[in-house]
């Protein structure tokens, strides 16, 4: 789960690291007053959860109020990702020496935590790693005791900052610790983190991801955790689904990921074009079920839905009556194609076979007559 | 090092974490019905009860005090619980703790898979589906019609795709010697390298299947192994995800900043580039093994 | 360094572990105010630092004033393995049902900590360990994430006590967890931890032990390090060595306990007696071994010193200069046998030399010279 | 596996840690002056100086990455900051660091020690004079004239009486293979039984001498694991305190419960029984071994 950026940079400038003065605003007379305020040169940011607001033109710079005015009013019209504008973080400008680069998230090889610094700010990480490998650092952090304390040391040396600014590195390094700590943090990335003209450590940008399996030791984010959403993103979060909305018309769902992508995969290999990843995760309840048949059912660019179960923890019997409750309720005519195996499998297709709808055990037969259906 | 099985073998003698509740007592049973020699249980204050005449205990420690023959553990306790049923399962001298759980916090994964490591402990998981030796015992939750005793061995970091592709072996008549769910989290106690060691170790092993999925970095850590270590066995591999469009985050695998590798070319090239083929369905992989072994 | 019994009572007991009402009294007159506010049968106990309190009548019960003021006025006389009994810890007395163990102190195999219980409450856990092995379990403790939460499950169970009692045990454990955390323990123990007649757990006596090295991290308990001691064992601490008095009437002084005791065991075999054990330990300067010739030269029970270093990080001219300006300040005539070897030696020799002080460079010589001299 | 030495040998690079201090400073000389390859050094703030020609940064991440040679570092800093400098050696990915420092708290070392394992690296001590392999190379403070090379593997928990132990050795013309001292106090990285383990696997070793003292159960455990492993290579130990009197605390071995154990008798005794030969002065130690050699 995502914060806003303007969240984060209020977490972080309470754990004493500097960001930049700001206001968020709603309107253009909310921009207005915050231009005001701050004076000067501003920048103005779209607050949302998804997508690159740097390439789709989410960020702009404004030089009077006039100008803030006019990139407002057209930010706040603006869909990024699908996800409309709906508040700005108004900024002072900074004047920028130097940006740099400072992430702490998972090393997974490592089994640990990880410090990443570079010395070059802006860039998206996996540009960094891929294209700037030398100019990237890793520091591991020990999952249980946080960061040692040459940590501080070595990204001072890295940077090539002047020893005073060590007091600042370490604030911005204890506040990422203190969010994996106090909010497990997935993910916690200053970038860009500036060397202000002036000479102090400034995070322009700070994102923070929080690990969605934590939540229930974080009720005060709970409810966070569904903005963003689309409306049937969010009705499958709230039963525990986890639902991807694809460009095709044959509606998917499995149980787990793997099964999930490889169903998909084999879609495409036939000829057909998924309308989405459903995953109803491991040992699913008849309820579960259902209420991911009825988002494909309700979904009307879903030509035809495909059920692929293998059951093991998950039980083709709640399986079965899952589908079958959702049909009624929905009381739909999409063809449903079904194929069961695994746990009470002959179970779950004496349930289905009682509705009249036919149980494949075969993968490949489900599929090749899921395509066929939605020719 | 001979065996004629890995990590699950006719010594195996298990306890089941989280007994009672609705998938550990249920899954207790099958694994009894498989032949999987079930000791004993836990949950704390349901003591001196039995599920399915396993006698079940209010902690490890009566349980250990009671069958010492316990040297497996599985773990169905919910995920606010189960860092503390796994130390509990370490601390008392527990070998291999399988944890079925699914959703437990990372930073509890990583503590636990941490502590297990440095006590040279074996943690099999988290959200995996476990282990079985076909015909010789399951300490797992797959369903068993899908396995049949053989000479693959399976390692898989999913669950129900480990399913589909081990019947597709067994339908084949291969069947396999092992089956290894490492389990789908972002950080897991055994990792592909170390599996994919046990089986080039492993009497019963003749060939190897890989069975992965698009995130994270694993595929191309055991591709690099292999290409340091040369192919022993023959090594075929299945990835899931070829066609998921890029940037969409497809179930658990989270936030995790992905180092620039992940997708599904990347760990193809990788491990072709390591002498390992790459097919693009289950059944694809079964054919090819009928025409090695 | 060890707490005195009051003290260590006062730290857990803000830690929310229960244990008797007490108060303590340097006098007959605070006995007597202390029995009185109690009411009821009261236990007097010496507050010691060393020895065996127990076994040395160091405890006493009264049950009437008279009683208690008779009590008071032995113990505050006496001496426990050489210290003075200054105060007494007077406390109401506690109905016992069951006595038991439970100590959180160093599991130097597992290079961690260890939770030690036992259902044998009030002895010895040297005792304990050699006589009752199967009435004791060890728990270990991760010395990061200290004790996990399974443990006070499995202390309830295996002292067979009301699963009522689990929050008060967890307490307990937690409060020993405190002192490793906050105060660097190495021993915590509550010996016994009383089950009342009442149902409660009360830590009838409580042991802390803090690691002598961590010291400089916790200012406030720097002056007690040097209660209990012995005037030359103080002055020997203040310079930063390490002083054991013995019997004999050969002083002897070392670098490294292990030489120190290896020069012991061979002046008894060479049929001598040791008067003392003083290790100048690593990297010693001239200044502190000056004050530890001293310490030997001004004991009367001295008759002879036996220096021996084996120079490392230790440096032999550093070592005889201590040597010469303690004789000089001092005066004596005493005999002193020197034996030097190791880093910068021969300067050392030389140093010595110049002043008449012959050193030997065989250990065997410098031995039986010493032990010849002190017949 | 085949060595001859263990811990220092011929490929040895180190790097001194705390170099620019009044111990760092005079034993780097000693070292290199012994023949030691000392490649870096390092204290903060300090760095862009030399000390005895030896370059000095501000971190091991720079030292490091100016000599990538290095594996072995020894570390003189302050005891406040040593916890610190070890992670900081273990993270540059130095295999073995020996920890000259006495003095440390014992939470930090539980730490550090812990964190070495967990990574597989090697720490040797705190509180340990280091490890020479006579004519190969020192990583330690102990006086270089007390050792001689030859064929005797000496592991020990004391410092100085190392030196007295070896010196005869030396003196009746055997010599030592390499010279470890595992430090002095109750929790150190290397114990007992790894170092035996070492010296058995080492062609160089033709026998083993132990110099232990009273505290602790280290002795006791290295004599269980003897019991249980046979001797392979003669085995001779000397072991202070025999008349020390007994609930007397002798120097640095602390107020730890000992579990009853730690009396010179009972490690006398555990010792024996495994078919280790005690003896009770450092002289008779190398009279037996030229009757065995």
């Amino acid at each position: 789960m995502k914060l806003y950026e303007y969240e984060a940079k209020e977490i972080v400038s309470k754990h004493g690291v500097k960001v930049p003065r700001g206001f968020l605003a709603a309107s253009i007379n909310e921009v207005r007053d915050a231009v005001k305020k701050l004076g000067g040169e501003v920048v103005l940011k779209s607050q949302v959860l998804l997508g690159r607001r740097g390439i789709s033109g989410g960020i702009r710079f404004a030089k009077t109020l006039k100008e803030a005015e006019e990139a407002s009013l057209e930010l706040l019209k603006m869909r990024i990702s699908g996800e409309e504008v709906k508040q700005l973080l108004v900024e002072e400008r900074i004047c920028v020496d130097k940006e740099l680069y400072l992430a702490l998230t998972i090393d997974r090889p490592r089994r640990a935590y990880a410090i990443l610094a570079s010395t070059l700010g802006g860039v998206e990480v996996e540009e960094l790693v891929k294209r700037y490998p030398n100019a990237l650092i890793k520091i591991t952090v020990d999952p249980v005791t946080g960061p040692a304390l040459f940590t501080s040391r070595w990204l001072v040396e890295f940077y090539n900052l002047s020893k005073d600014l060590e007091p600042q590195v370490l604030k911005i390094i204890d506040s990422a610790w203190r969010l994996v700590v106090e909010y497990d943090a997935e993910l916690v990335e200053f970038n860009p983190l500036a060397l202000s003209c002036s000479g102090e450590l400034i995070a322009l940008d700070v994102k923070i991801v929080i690990d969605d399996n934590s939540l229930y030791r974080h009720r005060g984010l709970m409810d966070k955790a569904y903005r963003g959403l689309s409306d049937a993103e969010a009705i499958a979060k709230r039963h525990g689904l986890s639902y991807v909305e694809l460009s095709g018309n044959i509606g998917i769902l499995c149980n787990g990921a793997g099964l999930t992508m490889a169903t998909m995969d084999l879609v495409k290999i036939y000829g057909g074009e998924p309308a989405n990843f459903l995953d109803i995760g491991g040992g699913a309840s008849s309820d579960q079920v259902r209420e991911g048949v009825k988002l494909l059912l309700t979904n009307p660019r879903v030509k035809v839905i495909l059920v692929n179960v293998f059951g093991g923890i998950t039980r083709c019997d709640e399986v079965a009556e899952g589908v079958i409750s959702a049909i009624s309720e929905v009381g739909s005519v999409k063809p449903i194609v079904v194929r069961l195996i695994g746990t009470n499998d002959s179970i779950g297709r004496g349930i289905l076979m009682e509705k009249g709808v036919k149980a494949f055990s075969s993968l490949r037969e489900a599929v090749a007559t899921a395509v066929e259906l939605a020719r | 090092m001979k065996s004629t099985a890995i990590l699950v073998n006719e010594d195996t003698r298990v306890l089941v974490q989280g007994i009672t509740g609705r998938q550990g007592a249920f899954h207790t049973k099958l694994m009894i019905d498989y032949g999987t020699k079930v000791v004993a249980g836990v949950t704390p204050g349901k003591g001196g009860s039995s599920i399915h005449g396993v006698p079940v205990y209010n902690s490890v420690l009566s349980a250990l005090r009671k069958h010492p023959e316990i040297n497996t553990s599985i773990v169905f306790v919910p995920a606010q619980y189960s860092l503390d049923a796994v130390l509990e399962a370490l601390e008392a001298g527990i070998e291999i703790v399988v944890v079925i759980t699914e959703g437990i916090p990372l930073r509890d994964e990583l503590i636990l898979v941490n502590k297990a490591r440095s006590m040279d402990r074996t943690i099999v998981g988290p959200n995996t589906p476990g282990v079985i030796s076909p015909g010789v015992g399951k300490v797992g939750i797959m369903p068993s019609q899908a396995f049949s005793r053989g000479v693959i061995g399976v390692v898989s970091r999913s669950g129900t795709l480990t399913y589909e592709v081990s019947m597709e072996i067994s339908e084949v008549g291969l069947g396999q010697s092992t089956v290894v769910g490492i389990g789908g989290d972002p950080v897991t106690g055994l990792d592909f390298v170390e599996v994919y060691e046990m089986f080039i170790n492993d009497l019963a092993t003749k060939a190897i299947v890989i069975i992965g999925e698009i995130g994270g970095d694993a595929e191309e850590r055991l591709a690099d192994h292999i290409k340091r270590s040369g192919v022993e066995k023959p090594t075929l591999a299945y990835i899931a995800g070829m066609t998921a469009p890029p940037g969409k985050r497809m179930g658990h695998a989270g936030a995790i900043i992905s180092m620039g590798l992940g997708t599904w070319d990347s760990k193809r090239k990788a491990l072709e580039n390591a002498g390992v083929m790459v097919f693009k369905a289950p059944w694809e992989i079964s054919r090819a093994l009928l025409n090695i072994i």
